[in-house]
């Protein structure tokens, strides 16, 4: 636990609109980089493009507000340089499922110990409320002029097929109970994805306060609900329990964590094998010179290239 | 003195590579510098493939034709190659019947034309009718019963014939060796080298050789060429080393200290991470280790899912304190404009090593080009400046390497490091490289950081100290920002960041030596100026040289920094020339629009090469000849298959 | 002659914009030409927002300050604009006593500075001592207690206070627009139009109308200014529309022909396509209808995923047959670099409008900037060219969307359509455009193309026929190919196919006539010229205009078309002068450096604005000035918050 | 069913290596086209880059050979400018899964009724080898110089997750079933993925055909496999016991038609809630102009513009 006195928030006014679920997941972030000690300097923020990625101006810890779409590369880069850091990714669904996919699956194929907030709000906050790529099929927003055309697509289910070794699914409003989710996806040794469900009051009036409340509820309060992979034969059963769970939606929303993989080596683990002394002596912490002098012995790269 | 040309061809994916790669390790054992030329289409196997190896004693630079002798593995090869050959074609008698229209791997086109060619001269459309027509024109033919030699290989070496059918390579350039006395024992030197350690690989082959040159003392023993001598580089003490472009450019970088590259494959730029990766875990010298307690240091290369990743990834990288890079071709570098324009206003140092291949779009992949220079310097959108530098050839790509991690740290901004195809593959041999110059220069980093950072301070060379994520809290954003990296729409703010932005260009511009951007080669006071950069550079000195001894006077002026570009220098050089040709290997002469972007001088004539070929020597010197004789504007090269 | 400016300022998201739009209704309705200037910030809520609104007779191109009136809506706005205050500043009462530290959503430079100034005239650092810095500055203020107005607006239209709290907008600005004049009548007429249909919002907004100037004239009956007379555009048969620099582009591209346009959201190019939207299913005339038999037409408008799904799609509809068009940034020109060399190489039509903003890189996305000229020129890999265009001003605009359409089918090329943000998000009136002499050119199309389909055939003017996927059967890649489109590495080929392919540029250069490229306006034997392009025109008209007031007789070259360049005319207008300037919204000056690029003249003295905000009149008559006066080479400017 | 004297297959000489999987593809997509009575000129093949993206090369109906990862939103333009053509895309698993993965996951959600054949071999073949985002984790094939370190993904899964309403899987050298298979997937009505495990002896010395042939297996085979959804009731059914065949691969590798939902409409048909004609009039057959000036009323379009 970080003592109160020390700041994660920001001085800088938060130009959300009033209501915004995004004030939830900040609050709770906050909470739980607190709690787990993580001081404001050994954490980075990584945002992408939208409401949702303006986060990281908020905080004062590190932060790198990127592209539309690709906080995840950037985020990786971060980690595997220095992983000693607490690496974060706050986007929108529009970054992460639409513009950013590609970097959404590349992640779970990777397993960088990373942590995703999906600021799931199921519309594109920033270019005034079009749909995203949550938004129901025909659902029409008070944003839209004619409803939604195209169909949306899964992001537990995403994840699952990605190979994420970490699935948890938070509500933006329900501080607490997402504090606690957050803090499990950052100790979670892999990529964490955790899908927040953050109602944008000003365009979404469809996915609204009530409208989730009416839905969600904790799968941890269900008997004997185990999401953890142990042992490499379990995966299968664990993941049938977790889709089971992804295809919810209309009736009944399930939060909390839906999938964790322990079995699964981390993306630097796995480096270990080409580099055995990557985690002790990573990028960030290899000298490249004595007194600004390559220190490679470059003949030896060299001989098998030599002709003599 | 010994100017030689060596070509030899077969399908891709058959050995021709090898048998390339062999001959030059032969050359040089002979006391030669080489450059061996690679061609082969976008294709893995089937397709013809050639190598063009320059042999000569003081330096190989550049390819050229005719080729003195041309080894041709097939009969694709023979119709492919008949026009190139200068003095010897050597040839598989097995397919001396084979009618060109049965050859389906190849161009439809090329086959037109030689048709056209074989009727003008009243001979059949097969490899006998080539030879035939080779010999009307005196050329020297040497036909080979590969298949049989094979035979007798597989015999000798008690293996069977499909183990070893890729030794069929190796006896035609035996052959090819043999009639410029080129000693077998080099030979066979050079395969056990190529193939170094892999003895079930080796042994087949130095029995081809041996049964190859026995071979052809019997039955050419009489028609052999004028033997070459031993080179001046033979039995020296001064090692040297055969590296492609691709290879030396990663040697820089890990001579210069890269930490974490990204890439995704693409050709030709793959072949730079894959060797990387070779070296992820890499010795340190006695001395370091001993001064840092550690033996080894380590590289991360990441394969990414494209190359938007590839670059974004190398930024990550970069704010938390690695140096880094990635490497890439035309579309790739497309597909990271917008990285571009992040690293760009984040001011994270960051290299992208830029292979150049024939475009527009997919374009021709394995081929060369010129063609991204305005990609390079213009590539994503907004006010957005940059480091854009050209190597000519394979010592200027290994100190270019490093230079450019430098560049990148010290001047914080992402640097561009054109190579081209050319370079890329081709082969050459070095002197190994001297790193007692070479400086490692990180550039403003602050010791003491406070917390939050000031990471984009106003200075007087619009230079900020960086810290590195981690090191305290720093804040970056791809929005306009004010010193601590915070978001800043404020318009006063806004004109003095960007004006900070700009200024670091200009401390560029003074700090870094003339040397390093530009290079005038032969007399300064000749009456014409050759200019150009890259590749160029190889052609260019030869054609000054050989157009000297035809009583020409010109200087070659090599451009290797086109951002921020040496305006000043460059004009009066060209403005003091009476004839200055511009060369270069796009079709929109780009390098010439730039320069008079840059400096308002209108190059009068232009050669231009764009068939994805490599200029040949010759060709450059025949078309400075023309525009001087005729004045024409613009000379089109197109020779070379 | 009336040439007044007209600002109103408050907070985003709160009725600013609404506001804006009924004030520039109610100036047309006077019989006036409008041009409305919005800034925002990249925000939903909270963050202040104005309007600029010139109002003139003949012309209104161009924002101006100071304003004659200025209407602050809240304390924010006061303490932003008060240096904009030409005569009148109209603010609420009830903020009198604000501190400008209590406001979180302003910029804490901006604070600064404001503070600074009030520090050194002595007063508060609230909007009290704003005021009376004002009132020293002999500015009328005219103080309006907005909530109780807005109270009596409530009890007289029957409705809660909560329900109608936007109509202050209303009230703030009918309060401004009684001081100089314009009937209550007129404003109430606007309010109808602007929220046509919307009855529960017209009532109530309608009333505070009559209240505000009911209060007005009670309060401030000696104070106001020279009445405004009626306008010459009074109750003429002419209809005039008022449409943002969006609307008019996308009712451009649907005059054109447009069917198919993809897009992914981006500030400020979304508004185009959801315009379109608007009109995906559309009315024929009836003669038309007539002629064809069919009574509609339909635009199918895609979101995509991204935009490079978005111009690769757009492709693929233009194979198919159909013309096609998307929109976007910088960011996602940046993201299309390689569809477009893939659009080059297989000379697929189509149409990217490209809106440009503060850069690099996200920059200040709802700034204005004239940034990404070298993006729209060379983005992109290999040797690529393309058409670009920019458009000046609002009808330009419109006929250069059908253009661009034409112009993309008939060189088979993408066109790259530029504007600002200025332009985008500026709201002008504009005449009922006129068809009469619009073409819809649809260029070479094979009416019975055989099969297969020689799609690149060679041809003399570059332009090969072209057949739709489909109508026979057609062959596209995007690597280098015959004239079939099969993938081709012959370098004979290639030369013809790459030369082809630049051919086309050279027919257009030479059939696209001068007026569509380049215009002079002013005296051409004036001995100064100004050259600029984009929104550069409508302040540069108006700049010639003031200079010749002064006795300094300037012309202004307005450039339209990048590429192909009308090099020869530009250039021959440039020696002729004896002063140039150029003018530009960019820190790099790309189009003075593009046009030495392209002519070789070099531009002497520079005026640039790279704040995000558009170049005001004001500013730019004076920079021209200063630049007379002292020689100066270059001048920054920075009007503007 | 067309008459053999037409040709499908072009002149051009094919330059895939000896035994590549994709000359199975190649004659299972003729014979389909073929059977199902589609001349050439109204088919379409859409290619990517690598050496599946070659195969529209070789075919003599329309071939448009793309960039690398975009082949999905070519052919999109393609069929929903012209809807009459047959719209197929060919690309390999690099293409589709990693470059072009954004792509891949909007084309589930549009629906639009083309038909993705995804030659899935493991590796990047064109650029020699590397590993692709289906190869395995710490695989190593000849061509790696260190074994794969990232993991798979999952197509079908993966597919499933962005709602594509058919998907199948076939294998390469078994040509008559995949010409069954790419028969359904071309007369679905909607967006058909087809993830056609091929071989490539060259750079994959892993999943060889040896290896496949121990593995694989028809679905349709089993007792009571129907993998169609009627009604959006039977979905959650049919996901999962989709889901189920997905998961499978080490000992057992389904083949066949594993999942199709008609109960959601194909783009199209979504569009016509916006313009009504569009199917009958679509963008290809609508006229722009009458001799050569414009057709649209275009005073009723700024009409809510007028200011009179
Ligand atoms: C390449 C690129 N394209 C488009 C945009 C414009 N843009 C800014 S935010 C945004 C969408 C944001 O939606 P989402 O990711 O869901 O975030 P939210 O605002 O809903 O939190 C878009 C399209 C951009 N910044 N960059
Ligand atoms: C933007 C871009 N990056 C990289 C490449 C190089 N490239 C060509 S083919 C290929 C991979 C092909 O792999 P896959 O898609 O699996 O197809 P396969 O060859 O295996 O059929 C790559 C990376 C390219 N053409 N374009
Ligand atoms: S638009 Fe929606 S997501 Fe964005 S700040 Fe407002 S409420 Fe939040
Ligand atoms: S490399 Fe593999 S996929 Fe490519 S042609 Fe050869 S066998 Fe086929
Ligand atoms: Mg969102
Ligand atoms: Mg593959």
């Amino acid at each position: 636990m970080v003592s109160e006195q020390v700041k994660y928030q920001a001085d800088t006014w938060k130009d959300w609109c009033p209501g915004c679920g995004n004030y939830g997941i900040i609050t709770a972030l906050e909470m739980a980089l607190r709690e787990l000690g993580i001081p404001p300097e050994k954490a980075v923020d990584v945002g992408g493009i939208g409401c949702s990625g303006k986060l990281p101006e908020f905080l004062a810890i590190n932060g790198v507000h990127t592209l539309h779409g690709r906080p995840i590369p950037v985020a990786t880069g971060i980690k595997l340089t220095r992983p000693e850091l607490t690496v974060l990714v706050d986007a929108g669904d529009g970054d992460t499922l639409g513009i950013g996919a590609a970097h959404f699956v590349a992640a779970g194929r990777r397993n960088v110990d990373i942590t995703i907030l999906l600021h799931d709000n199921g519309v594109y906050g920033l270019t005034k409320g079009q749909a995203s790529p949550t938004l129901g099929l025909f659902i029409k927003t008070k944003a839209l002029s004619k409803p939604n055309i195209n169909a949306p697509v899964n992001p537990i289910l995403l994840a699952l097929a990605s190979g994420y070794t970490f699935i948890a699914r938070g509500y933006a409003y329900h501080v607490k109970q997402l504090k606690d989710i957050i803090k499990a996806a950052i100790q979670h040794k892999g990529t964490a994805l955790v899908d927040i469900l953050q109602p944008c009051p000003t365009y979404n009036n469809v996915y609204t306060k009530e409208w989730y409340e009416q839905r969600i509820y904790y799968v941890d309060q269900e008997e004997n609900w185990n999401p953890v992979v142990e042992k490499p034969e379990e995966l299968e059963a664990k993941m049938e329990q977790t889709i089971a769970k992804a295809l919810e939606w209309d009736e009944r929303i399930p939060l909390g964590i839906l999938f964790q993989n322990k079995t699964v080596p981390e993306y630097l683990d796995r480096l270990k094998t080409r580099i055995p002394f990557i985690t002790e002596l990573p990028p960030y912490r290899q000298p490249i010179e004595v007194d600004g002098k390559p220190i490679v012995d470059i003949a030896q790269i060299f001989v098998d290239k030599l002709v003599m | 003195m010994v100017d030689l040309v060596f070509e030899i061809g077969g399908p891709q994916g058959g050995g021709i590579e090898s048998a390339g790669q062999i001959a030059l390790r032969a050359f040089m054992l002979k006391g030669y510098r080489v450059y061996g030329t690679r061609e082969y289409h976008s294709n893995i196997m089937g397709k013809h493939s050639y190598f063009n190896i320059r042999v000569r004693e003081d330096r190989a630079l550049a390819p050229n034709l005719p080729a003195d002798i041309v080894v041709a593995l097939d009969a694709e090869s023979v119709f492919t190659h008949y026009n190139d050959v200068g003095e010897f074609l050597v040839y598989d008698t097995g397919v001396l019947s084979k009618d060109i229209d049965s050859i389906q791997s190849m161009s439809k086109y090329l086959k037109a034309r030689v048709k056209e060619e074989l009727d003008a001269n009243g001979v059949p459309h097969t490899v006998e009718g080539v030879i035939k027509l080779l010999e009307k024109r005196g050329k020297r033919l040497v036909g080979v019963p590969l298949r049989s030699l094979l035979k007798t290989t597989a015999e000798k070496a008690g293996v069977s014939l499909v183990s070893i059918s890729r030794a069929i390579n190796t006896i035609g350039l035996a052959v090819g060796m043999s009639l410029i006395g080129v000693e077998v024992e080099k030979l066979q030197k050079a395969i056990e080298l190529f193939f170094a350690g892999k003895q079930k690989v080796i042994k087949p082959n130095v029995i081809a050789a041996q049964v190859a040159y026995d071979y052809a003392k019997q039955n050419f023993g009489g028609i052999h060429r004028e033997v070459i001598p031993d080179g001046p580089h033979i039995n020296t003490d001064k090692p040297r080393l055969v590296v492609s472009g691709n290879d030396v450019v990663a040697m820089g970088k890990i001579a210069g200290g890269l930490r974490v590259q990204t890439y995704y494959p693409i050709t030709p730029a793959a072949d730079e991470s894959l060797y990387l990766e070779k070296f992820e875990d890499f010795p340190l010298t006695p001395e370091a280790a001993e001064k840092l307690g550690l033996e080894r240091g380590g590289i991360v290369v990441v394969q990414t899912e494209d190359e938007i990743s590839a670059l974004n990834m190398a930024i990550g990288a970069s704010l938390a304190g690695a140096r880094s890079a990635t490497s890439t071709s035309g579309p790739g570098l497309s597909l990271m404009a917008e990285a571009l324009g992040y690293a760009g206003i984040i001011e994270a140092p960051v290299v992208i090593t830029l292979y150049m291949r024939g475009g527009p779009s997919t374009g021709m992949p394995t081929r060369n080009s010129q063609s991204d220079l305005f990609a390079a310097l213009f590539q994503g959108h907004g006010d957005l400046p940059r480091i854009v530098i050209a190597s000519g050839d394979h010592e200027e790509a290994f100190y270019d390497a490093i230079k450019a991690l430098n560049w990148a740290e010290k001047y914080q901004t992402p640097v561009i490091h054109l190579l081209e195809k050319a370079i890329a593959n081709a082969m050459k041999d070095i002197f190994n490289p001297d790193l007692s110059n070479v400086v490692i220069d990180r550039g403003k980093i602050e010791k003491n950081p406070p917390k939050p950072f000031p990471r984009f301070k106003y200075t007087e060379d619009g230079i900020s100290p960086r810290a590195f994520l981690g090191d305290t809290v720093v804040w970056y954003t791809s929005n306009e920002h004010d010193q601590f990296g915070r978001r800043n729409e404020d318009p006063v703010e806004r004109i003095k960041m960007q004006d900070k932005r700009l200024k670091k260009f200009e401390t560029a511009a003074k700090e870094i030596p003339l040397e390093d951007k530009v290079t005038l080669y032969g007399d300064p006071d000749a009456k014409i100026t050759i200019v150009g950069w890259g590749a160029v550079k190889g052609a260019a000195l030869d054609a000054i040289d050989k157009l000297k001894e035809e009583g020409i006077n010109a200087n070659y002026l090599h451009i290797r920094m086109f951002m921020p570009f040496p305006s000043d220098y460059v004009k009066s050089v060209l403005e003091k020339a009476e004839t200055v040709i511009g060369v270069e290997g796009n079709a929109l002469a780009q390098a010439a629009q730039v320069i008079r972007m840059f400096t308002g001088f209108d190059i009068p004539h232009l050669v231009v090469k764009y068939t994805g070929r490599p200029i040949f020597v010759a060709e450059l010197v025949e078309s400075v000849k023309h525009i001087l004789r005729t004045g024409d504007k613009k000379v089109v090269l197109s020779l070379g298959q």
